[in-house]
Formats: structure tokens, C-alpha cells, sequence
């Protein structure tokens, strides 16, 4: 098995499923001979040729809508938005449109898309490119919304949600395009869309995390157990929505003490869906406030600031010292 | 040479090949065979009939909110008269009879315009998606489906319909842009019906026609007179053969009228003048293509009875259909359906709540 | 006093701006001429001309993109988006400007603009007519997104609206627009925006609802006096976002019971971020799992089975008996 | 005339005055005094050395990512020098000659870009809009502004900067369309530098010139060769004049190039060859203007070398003051400024609950 860091994982599914099936094209600005800003797409083109890896001109709704056309007519498009923060270009295409076709034809048409966007702060980007604004998506009936949070689960995740017949938004944490690398095996692996997974067994509380946040997230269990002892289960959702509360709830039955840690502005953000989820399934259980951990209701701030914005292993140890501390 | 004009490699035409005073010009009127001239015409008969019929039932409450298209038959039939039935038609709203014509059926509107989704679907063998709303939004379908036909190596062509207040929105430059840059097999046809609900063509674009607007995206421009079938027919028909031939997009305007509200909801007296209507009703295109046919000998007086006859009867079968229709379909549990190829837990949870909670005791109002 | 419904209070207020301040004009698809596809801005073209009361081409980045150089050059524009449905047209514009030009620009510039759209279903419209998205806007730093629930707090609101300083996504329950009258005085009244209001007072239960929904909660308290003899206190939200916890929090210590009522989607809909306000700041109170009594995660049907979508008495009354009968 | 050309009521002109040979067209040339003349060529000079500086602080890591503008200065700084203070200038992110000469500071743009958001502060006279880096979007600023110009009934204009890439976004057609529409005073000024990232000019669109789009929206347009300082000058005095006269919009395509990386992050050797660099690079904008200075006898070689030191000196200073300011500029608690008139309660609470946090006990890795 090879170590690969997330960039090198993306870039190994997008390759493999290109060539197990010639209906995978990939789409976007700068992905064919530049290889992506990121280099998520690097030697694709030269591999599969223009046709199959598209540099576009400059438009994200033509991005997505003109790829909700191809999925229409049978091809498994993968378009790429350059920074999550110009998804929203293309919102009106993806609410009206993608989420909904198969909807709107009674089963006929399917829209078989991938709409990869990296998210997130920590890499001391310029302005509209650290956003984290999954929630937007999440909430909408009929799309996927998919946060890996390493270079193995986001590879195979990325495999399945190509090979989805819905459509789905992959936002891929850019803070760990390059921070560290996993054995990611050249052998084929797919994960199940709409499943969460547990990071790290514990019982005494549960930490629930996705996205570039898992890793601050385990650092601050490992904290936890280190300062007091406390053994904390950590649960990486993989899948925003639909949300798979599963893991979630048998977790706060079990522990009854839980933080939800997000980049994402607090108010009506991921965090507080999966409150609402332990409210409805674990009330009884709970025996103290589940806490959110998360950015606060503002503009993530220009690079210089950004640390204080972004939830960090300190901040999750303090709110979990409360929860253990709750009556 | 300092200052100086830049050459623009293509001119943008205008067509006009029947006109109002029924003047034909031979050397450009299409060759149409008599078989398909009058499919073509029992067609636009048809759609008129059902619009009118459509009109009514609204009026009467059996049918909710829908756009009317009378006086655009010739714009979007011509249009989808050069289509083979695996290419592929992405309408906007107002495309009645190339709907038909393509092989939807009267009852499908009808329940779709009775408020079931329903109505909505597709037949397996038929390519075309279902009616857009969003204006302007469906243009990019149609650029991505050129694209996976031109991938496929086929030489089927996508052809799209949108009115003249889509030109306005980014979908449209886009997507014209697109299939500039990509040189794709896809026809834009632009129902230009002079309205978009109150706002007159004049005021949606300061250009002087909307054809011109393909000169911003290097494709192949054309206006034609759209209350005419023959013009919109040779147009498309060009358009469709450049597209299979891989020489690319063509915009075409339709220059037509909507002769009724812009929806059931519009009440155009706020916003245009009788004469104006009066002065399109004059241009109708389904009187000039009768007069047409009359003119060439294959349409007769009781012809036309003949088939004004077999329409009624249709569409009338067609309302009785949809309406026993609509009685089977009263299900609600229809409401979680085709959202997703497979359902997620959550939802199937809401729907055993929404199971539960209709079969709770008095809930009066929701069997009503 | 006159009687006024939601159209001609909206009508009046937008009216009496436009006379006290030339710095208001109001643009959009159809408002001039045509007075509003809902009449909203009917009579106000005759009024005060063409310069101030605009009918624009067809598109919606275009009416709030340009509507924010206004406001930042010193008007205060009031735009209309036909249907909220086509709201996500302008998602860019309001998210990465709108809701961001102070901010950006350090305090220098601002954006008092007001972006009106009628949401929510109910009234056998199209699809794209019917939806009920405010979670999005709700999610989104520097947007306040408001929801009256009756003529009078809605021409108070939309005053308030227009003369705040900062962007407002004004979302007008179409449900409402013709349904019922209320004195709506001549004179002027404003609300403070970021204000809930308690609707009905109660000591049993605490039901939040707002815009639409407000109507069949009430009916639902009402029917749980005669039934039950149970009082249910009702809070109407009104401003949704930034949202106002205090009546809420209030309400909840004291009947330990609360369920919350709205037409969007359950999950990742706003009531998620009640349920998650009410755990941090009343979680010792609550005696049972705070209740969502919402729309489903689907698509809202055409109109044939819309009614089937929507939350109704029943519904409500369902839930609340369940709150009461928790131990 | 069944089929016939229309006619376009405006041809697209192509300006270029002073040429890489140094050719002027001496009834072309613009009157510009001395003073003014050599104003521009200080400020030109000023942002090419300072956009060195910054692309070597960046490489030191004393700045964050930036997109360098050496060789388009004449294509920006030539579009701005016609307006007045009072007008609105509206940039894109790599304006910086134009920036500085309507007043912005090198310490702003220091601290912009070592990621302190009071770098984006502009002074209280100024009207200008801060950088907008979602491409395209912008343009729609401009629009609203000059309507809110002309509403006020002022003579003053909006001016709005985006590259070869925004003309592809839904805003560009959108802004441009209303711009016709609606006649108002706004200048539209595209530097075409060839390139959107690793995206080529030629399959951006396929029309032959970005200025041709105007003819979409019923504007003027105008191609000029945007390192000509001298053409840009005049084709933005024209276009500000006719729109401060009431006649309309007008888009200036500025031929142009960029001589160095899209932004620090970007590697155009992937994309792009040496000799293309080249190329362009004999064509300098700064070269040329500077040949045409002398050439006028307004610009001695030791009058350059002057300027080259006071210049230096002028970035020395800015670049130690800013990092002093950076230092003044810690205070994390700036995070929740200026996103509101006035702070509601659930961010004052967020506030409240950031500042208990950061002086909670051990938090090392934040103090770093
Ligand atoms: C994006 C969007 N905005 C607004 C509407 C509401 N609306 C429906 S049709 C219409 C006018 C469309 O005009 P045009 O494109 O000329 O088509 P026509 O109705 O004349 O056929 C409007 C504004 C919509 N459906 N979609
Ligand atoms: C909406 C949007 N999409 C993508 C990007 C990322 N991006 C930044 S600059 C750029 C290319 C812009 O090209 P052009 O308009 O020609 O301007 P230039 O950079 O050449 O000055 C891209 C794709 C962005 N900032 N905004
Ligand atoms: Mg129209
Ligand atoms: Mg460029």
C-alpha cells in the first residue's frame, strides 16, 4: 500500500474510476492542464485526453448546469468548483435542478453528478476561500452532501459518490489536502454515502466532528484522556446529509454527554441538526446540554485572525471539560 | 490603420419565407412532404384547441395555474418539425405543441396542470425533459446534453426553447457561451413573444434584435419571423444540420406573439393595448398555415371541420381520462417518491411518522 | 384604523417609505406596470414614476447585484424576487457582497437594501412557487432574514426593514397575502427587528411558529384549551435570523415543553437551531424532547397533495398532546 | 426581401495610438499635460516596483497569497486617470497602479495582503469599492452605483476593472444588459491579459473580440491595446464623457497581458512558454510609456533614476510602517467588527463566550 496525502487519494479515485467506466468526465476551471489550483486533477488530462478532463471557461453555473445535462444524457460528470465560496453561483442550478430532475421527471431522468468544492479555513487563502457553508446544502431535499476527513475514506467516498445516482456536493477539507498521508491501497474501495463512522471508542463522552475538524477533534480526546482520564467516542460523519443519526444517537445513549464541532457559523448551522437529532432520539439519555463547538456567526477573518475563528483543540477540551463537569 | 473597424465574421439574417398577406416565396419555401404538412397542421390545431380548452377548465377551478400558448405554435412546432425522436427537446413552459408533437400526451398536461407530479412523467422511449420554470435555467441542460451526445459520437442534437425575457439572465449568456467554446450540437430557439409577463421586449434588452446576441459568442445567428412555420422549419432545419454536421450552435429568435395572459394569474389589460393583440391576432400562424395549405390544395374547408371535429373529440376523451385519472392518484404517500434512486433513513422515518399521523384519529380537515 | 390584508399592508408601507424618503426606490420583474405578480407594489409607479418604482429585465443576480451599488452609492433600494424559489439566483451577490460590503470594506460602506420575496405554499402555485428555504439566508453572517406573520407587524416590519442599515431578506408568507384583515393604522408604526413576540400566553406548553404557520399554531393552542384545557403559550418569530433566544429560553423555563412549527424541510431547517438554543439555554427545564412539526425532507408536491406537505392543526395538536403527555 | 442581413447600428472600433515601435499617431494622441503625464508614469512606476516588492515579501512569507499586476498597468492606471475623485471606481483584485492612483496606500495594501482585514479600510473621501475577488460579480456594483449616480441626477460615473475571465459569468451579461437598458453612466473596462488562470483568451469565447459582446446589449464598444497608456487614456476620456452626458455605457477592452503569476499560489509554466513571456514583454507598457516621455522630453534617464530611488525609498518606508501597524493590528477581538450596524444579542454572547475562552488557562498553541 502507498501513503498518499488527500490531493494524491482524490486524484487516485478520480483516475481509477475514469478508467473503469468512459462516462466519468471530469469538468471545471483549470483542471486539465493545469491539474486543478489544487492539483486534485494533476495528469488526468494527459491520461484521459480533453475530451474526458474539460477546462471550462469561467462560469460555475454553466459548470453545473451544463453537467446536470450530461448526467441527464447518461455520462457520470465530476465537476469541480474551484473554492467552496463559488458554490453559490451555482445554487440556483443545483436547488431547481439537480436535486430535483429525477423528482420532476417521476423517476425518469437521473442526475448522476459530482460537485467537488474544497471548504474550510487553515490555509491562509484570500477572502470567499475559507468558507464552510455545508449547512446550505445540507438542507436541501435531494442532494448528497459528503465531508471526508482523510486521504482513505475521502478516496473511496469519492468512488462511491461518483458511482451514485444522485447527485451529490463533496466538499474536500483543504486544510488537509497536504497535512498528512495514509495507506491508501491501489485496490479498489468505496464507502457507503449516508454513513457516519466512529473514530474512536470511548464512554464517557461523545465528540461528533466531520471535515477538517476530525483531527483537532481526536487531539483533544487524546487531551482528554491524558488530563482526566475521560475516554471520549468520537464520531466522524462522513455524510452531512442525508444525516445518518445512527452512530450519533446509540453514542449519546451511551455516554449522554456530547459536543458537536464545526467551522461553520454556529446559528442554523450542521451543529444544530444533530442537537435536534439527539433531542428527538436520546432525550432522555442526555445528562447535559449538548455543547457546540463551532465558528462563530461572523465572516471567517483574512488569514491573520483566522486561528481565533476556527475551532481548535483547546476550545473542544474546554467544552468537553464542561460537559464532563455537568451535574 | 490606428482606429478601425473590426470585421465580424457573420452577418445576422432575417427570415421570413410566408407572410402575413400569405406572399410565399418559392425559392426558399422548405420542401414538406403532404403527409407531414398535415401532421404539422393537425398538431398546431390541436394545441390550440387544448389551450383553449385549458383556459377553460382553469376558469372552472378544475385546473390550477398554467401559461397559456396560443399564437407561438409555429415558433416552437417549426421548431421540433426537424427533430428525429432521439434528439433531444429541452422546454421551457410555453412549447404546447412541440410538446405534443413529441409525444406527450394531452393527459399528462392535464394532471400536470391539476397539481399531480404525475403529470410530469416521461415515457421510457422519449428523451426530452420535462418543462422548466426557472427561466432560463433549462439552456445549460440542453449545452450538457449536446455535450454527451457529441462525446457519444452521435449525431443527435439538442434543441432548447426559452423566451425573450431568458436573454437576460447569466444562464443564457453562459450556456450560449458554452456551446461557442465547445462548438456543440445544440439549437437555441428563442421564442421572442414580445412580453415577459409585463415587461415589453423593448425594455429587456437595448440590443436591436436578439439574434445579434450570438455575435458575443462566435455561433450562428438568425431571426425569423415565428408566426411563421415554414421560415421557423427552413431555420431550424439549417440549424439542426449544422449542429449534426459538428459546425456548431445556432441562435435562433422566433419573432412571435402570446395571444392569451401570461399565465392564468395575469391580467395583461394592466400591461399592453387591445390593438396590439388585435394587430398579432392578424398574424396568427395558425391561420396563415391553413391558408397555406388551402393555397397548395391539400386543405379543404370540410377538411378543417373534419378535423376540428376529431380534436374536440380528443381533447374531450383526454379531460374525461385525466380526470378518472386523478381519482386513482389521490395517494399521498406519493409524496416521498422519486426524490432519490434509493430512500435515505431519515426520510423513511418521516414517512412511517406521516403514516402514523394520518391514521391518528379525527383529522377532518385533511380528508376533505 | 383600516382593515388591511398582508398585500396592502405591505402595500402601505412601502408606500409611506417612498414618501418620507427619496432615498427608497423599489425595482424587480413586474413591480411597475403590472404593480407586483401579487399586487405588493400596485399604484406605487403612478405615484412616484418610473425613476423610482423600476420594472427590470429578467434577472435576479442583476435586481439584488445592482440594488446593492445603490445602496452602497447611497439609496435604499427595496428589491422584489418574483418567488423565493428564484432567490438562489442571487445567493452570490447577497452572500459574498450584501451581506459583507461593511465588513469588507471596514465600516465604510453599507448595505441598507431590503430583498422582498413571497415564500411558502398554499396557494395551488407551480412548482419553484411553493418553497419555504429561509434556513439558507437564516445560516448566512451579516443578513438579517425576517417573516411577518400578519399585516400589521408586517407593514411595522418592513418599515423597520428598509430603514435599517444593514440587508434584510424579507420573506412574505404568500399564504397570507389575501387571507385575512387587521387594523393596520394609517400611521407610522415600526417593530424592532431581531424581535420575537409572545402571540399567546400560555404556562402549559410553548409552540413557536412564524409567518404562515403562525395562524394554524394559534388555532392549534386554541384547540388545545377546548380539548384539553392545556394553555399553550405561542412565540411568533419574526425575525428568524439573527435569531432572538430570549422569549424563546423564557417560555421554555416556564412550560418545559415546547414544540416548534414550520413549512421547511425538518432537517437542517431552522427549527433545528431552536431545538439547539433551547438545550443550551433551558436544557434543565425541559421535561420532554422539544418537538419539530415541519415540512418533510422532500420537495413540496404540486398542489394536489401540497396539503399533505404542509403542517396543519392536526399536526400540531398531534405533537403538543404527545409534550404533554411525556412523564 | 425574404432573407436579408440586418444591420448592426454600431461597428466595433480598434484603437491603438502609441505602438511597440514606439509609431505615434500624432492626431490620435491624447492632450495630456506634463504634469499629469508625469503623475501617471510616477504611479505606474510605483505599482511595478511594488509589485515586485510584494512578490518577494510573499516569497519570504511576510505576505500571503497576492495576484501581481506588472504589465497591465497601462490598462488600468490609463482607464482611471479620466475620472474625477468624486467619481466610483469599482476593481477587480489586480488594479493596483489604479488603486494607488486614486488614493489607496501602500501600508493598505501591505496589510491586505499579510491578511489583516484593516487593509480593506478605505478613507472616508474616497468612494471607491474594496477588491472583489468572486469573479465577475462586481460589474452588477458598478451598475447599481452609476444608476444611483444618475437617480441623484450628478454628472458622475462608475468604473468597474474584470479580466478577459468575468466576461464568461452570468454578472458580466446581466450588468452589461442593464447597463443598455436602463442608459446608464457606467465604463466597463475589461483587461484582457490573455489568460483566466491557466485559461487561454481563445477558448475563454469564441467571438473574435470581447468587445464585440457590447453589440449584445446595444453599448458601445471598443478594443484598444491596453499597454498603449496613451489609447486607454483616450478611449476611457471618451467613454467617461459620453457618460456623463447622458448617452450610456460603453465596455473598452484593454489588449493586455500579465507578465507574471495569477496569484503566488499559481505556476504558469504549466500552461504557458517562455517565449509568449517574452513576447509581451517587449511590449512593456512601463518601457513604452517611458520611451514616449522621453521622446517628448518631459523624462531624462536621470530623471528616471530619480524616480526609481524615491520610489524605493517610498516602499522601504511602507513596507516598515505597515509591519509596525501589523503589530498595533493584534487584537483578535476585531473578529466580530463591522459585520453590523449594531451587534445582535446572539453575537455579543459569542463575543462574550470568545473572550472567556481566550482567557481561559493553557492555551499555548493560540498565544504562538
Ligand atoms: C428565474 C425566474 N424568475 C422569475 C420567474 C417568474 N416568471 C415566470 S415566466 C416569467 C417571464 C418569462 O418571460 P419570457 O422568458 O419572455 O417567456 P414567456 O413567459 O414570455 O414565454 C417570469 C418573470 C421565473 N419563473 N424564473
Ligand atoms: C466566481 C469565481 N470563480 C473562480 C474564482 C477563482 N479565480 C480567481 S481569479 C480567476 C481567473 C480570473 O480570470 P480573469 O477574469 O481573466 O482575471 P485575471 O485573473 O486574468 O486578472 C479564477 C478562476 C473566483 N475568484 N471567483
Ligand atoms: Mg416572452
Ligand atoms: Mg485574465
Amino acid at each position: 500500500m502507498a501513503k498518499r496525502n488527500l490531493v494524491q487519494a482524490l486524484n487516485l479515485a478520480l483516475r481509477q474510476e475514469m478508467e473503469r467506466d468512459d462516462r466519468v468526465i471530469v469538468l471545471g476551471e483549470d483542471v486539465g492542464r493545469d491539474g486543478g489550483v489544487f492539483r486534485v486533477t494533476e495528469g488526468l488530462i494527459e491520461r484521459f485526453g480533453e475530451e474526458r478532463v474539460v477546462d471550462t471557461p469561467l462560469a460555475e453555473s454553466a459548470i453545473v448546469g451544463a453537467s446536470i445535462g450530461m448526467a441527464v444524457a447518461g455520462l457520470r460528470p465530476v465537476c469541480e468548483i474551484q473554492f467552496d465560496g463559488f458554490t453559490y453561483y451555482a445554487m440556483h442550478q443545483i436547488e431547481s435542478h439537480a436535486a430535483r430532475l429525477r423528482w420532476r421527471s417521476q423517476g425518469r431522468h437521473e442526475v448522476p453528478l459530482v460537485v467537488r468544492a474544497p471548504y474550510g479555513g487553515g490555509v491562509r487563502a484570500l477572502e470567499h476561500h475559507s468558507e464552510s457553508r455545508e449547512a446550505l446544502w445540507a438542507h436541501l431535499p435531494g442532494l448528497k452532501t459528503v465531508i471526508p476527513s482523510g486521504p482513505r475514506n475521502a478516496r473511496a467516498l469519492l468512488v462511491s459518490a461518483i458511482r451514485d445516482p444522485d447527485p451529490v456536493m463533496f466538499f474536500e477539507p483543504k486544510a488537509l489536502y497536504r497535512a498528512f498521508r495514509e495507506e491508501v491501497p491501489e485496490a479498489e474501495e468505496t464507502l457507503p454515502l449516508g454513513r457516519s463512522r466512529v473514530a474512536r471508542e470511548g464512554t464517557d463522552l461523545t465528540l461528533v466532528a466531520y471535515g477538517a475538524m476530525l483531527r483537532p477533534t481526536l487531539e483533544a480526546a487524546e487531551e482528554l484522556k491524558r488530563s482526566r482520564g475521560a475516554e471520549a467516542e468520537v464520531i466522524d460523519l462522513l455524510t452531512i446529509s442525508p444525516l445518518d443519526d445512527t452512530l450519533l444517537v446509540a453514542s449519546a445513549r451511551k455516554t449522554g454527554r456530547v459536543a458537536v464541532v464545526h467551522e461553520a457559523p454556529r446559528s442554523f448551522g450542521p451543529g444544530a441538526e444533530i442537537v435536534a437529532r439527539l433531542v428527538e432520539k436520546a432525550f432522555y439519555h442526555l445528562e447535559a446540554p449538548v455543547a457546540r463547538v463551532t465558528g462563530y456567526d461572523v465572516i471567517i477573518p483574512l488569514f491573520s485572525r483566522e486561528r481565533y475563528y476556527l475551532p481548535d483543540v483547546p476550545r473542544i477540551v474546554q467544552a468537553a471539560q464542561r460537559l464532563l463537569e455537568a451535574p | 490603420m490606428p482606429r478601425a473597424n473590426i470585421e465580424l465574421p457573420e452577418a445576422i439574417a432575417y427570415l421570413s419565407i410566408l407572410d402575413e398577406q400569405g406572399r410565399l416565396d418559392r425559392e426558399l419555401e422548405p420542401r414538406i412532404d403532404e403527409g407531414l404538412l398535415l401532421r404539422l397542421y393537425r398538431t398546431m390545431l390541436l394545441a390550440r384547441r387544448f389551450d383553449e380548452r385549458l383556459l377553460s377548465l382553469q376558469r372552472q377551478g378544475r385546473i390550477g395555474t398554467f401559461p397559456p400558448s396560443s399564437g407561438q405554435e409555429a415558433a416552437h412546432l417549426g421548431a421540433v418539425a426537424v427533430l428525429e425522436p432521439d434528439d433531444w427537446m429541452v422546454p421551457a413552459f410555453r412549447e404546447l405543441a412541440a410538446e405534443l408533437w413529441r409525444g406527450r400526451t394531452l393527459e399528462s398536461v392535464l394532471l400536470y396542470n391539476a397539481g399531480f407530479n404525475e403529470g410530469a412523467r416521461i415515457p421510457p422511449e422519449r428523451n426530452d425533459l420535462p418543462i422548466s420554470i426557472p427561466v432560463g435555467s433549462q439552456i445549460l441542460h440542453a449545452v450538457g446534453i449536446a455535450w454527451a451526445l457529441r462525446y457519444r459520437k452521435t449525431d443527435r442534437v439538442a434543441m432548447v426553447f426559452f423566451g425573450d425575457g431568458a436573454t437576460s439572465q447569466g444562464d443564457f449568456h453562459e450556456g450560449l457561451n458554452f456551446a461557442g467554446v465547445f462548438s456543440l450540437p445544440v439549437v437555441f430557439v428563442c421564442q421572442n413573444n414580445q412580453w415577459a409577463i409585463s415587461h415589453p421586449r423593448s425594455r429587456q434588452t437595448r440590443s436591436r434584435t436578439l439574434a445579434q446576441k450570438a455575435l458575443a459568442y462566435g455561433i450562428r445567428g438568425i431571426q425569423v419571423d415565428g408566426n411563421d412555420l415554414l421560415a421557423v422549419y427552413a431555420a431550424a432545419g439549417e440549424a439542426v444540420a449544422r449542429a449534426r454536421a459538428g459546425e456548431g450552435a445556432t441562435l435562433i429568435e422566433c419573432v412571435t406573439y402570446r395571444l392569451s395572459v401570461h399565465t392564468t394569474a395575469d391580467d395583461p389589460r394592466r400591461y399592453r393595448t387591445d390593438e396590439e393583440v388585435e394587430a398579432w391576432r392578424r398574424r396568427d400562424p395558425l391561420t396563415r398555415f391553413q391558408n397555406y395549405l388551402a393555397e397548395r390544395g391539400i386543405l379543404s374547408e370540410e377538411k378543417i371541420r373534419g378535423s376540428e371535429e376529431e380534436v374536440g373529440r380528443e381533447i374531450q376523451q383526454a379531460v374525461e381520462r385525466a380526470e378518472e385519472e386523478m381519482k386513482r392518484l389521490a395517494d399521498p404517500l406519493a409524496l416521498f417518491d422519486h426524490l432519490w434512486a434509493e430512500m435515505p433513513a431519515s426520510l423513511r422515518e418521516q414517512r412511517e411518522e406521516f403514516i402514523a399521523a394520518m391514521s391518528a384519529p379525527p383529522r377532518e380537515d385533511r380528508h376533505g
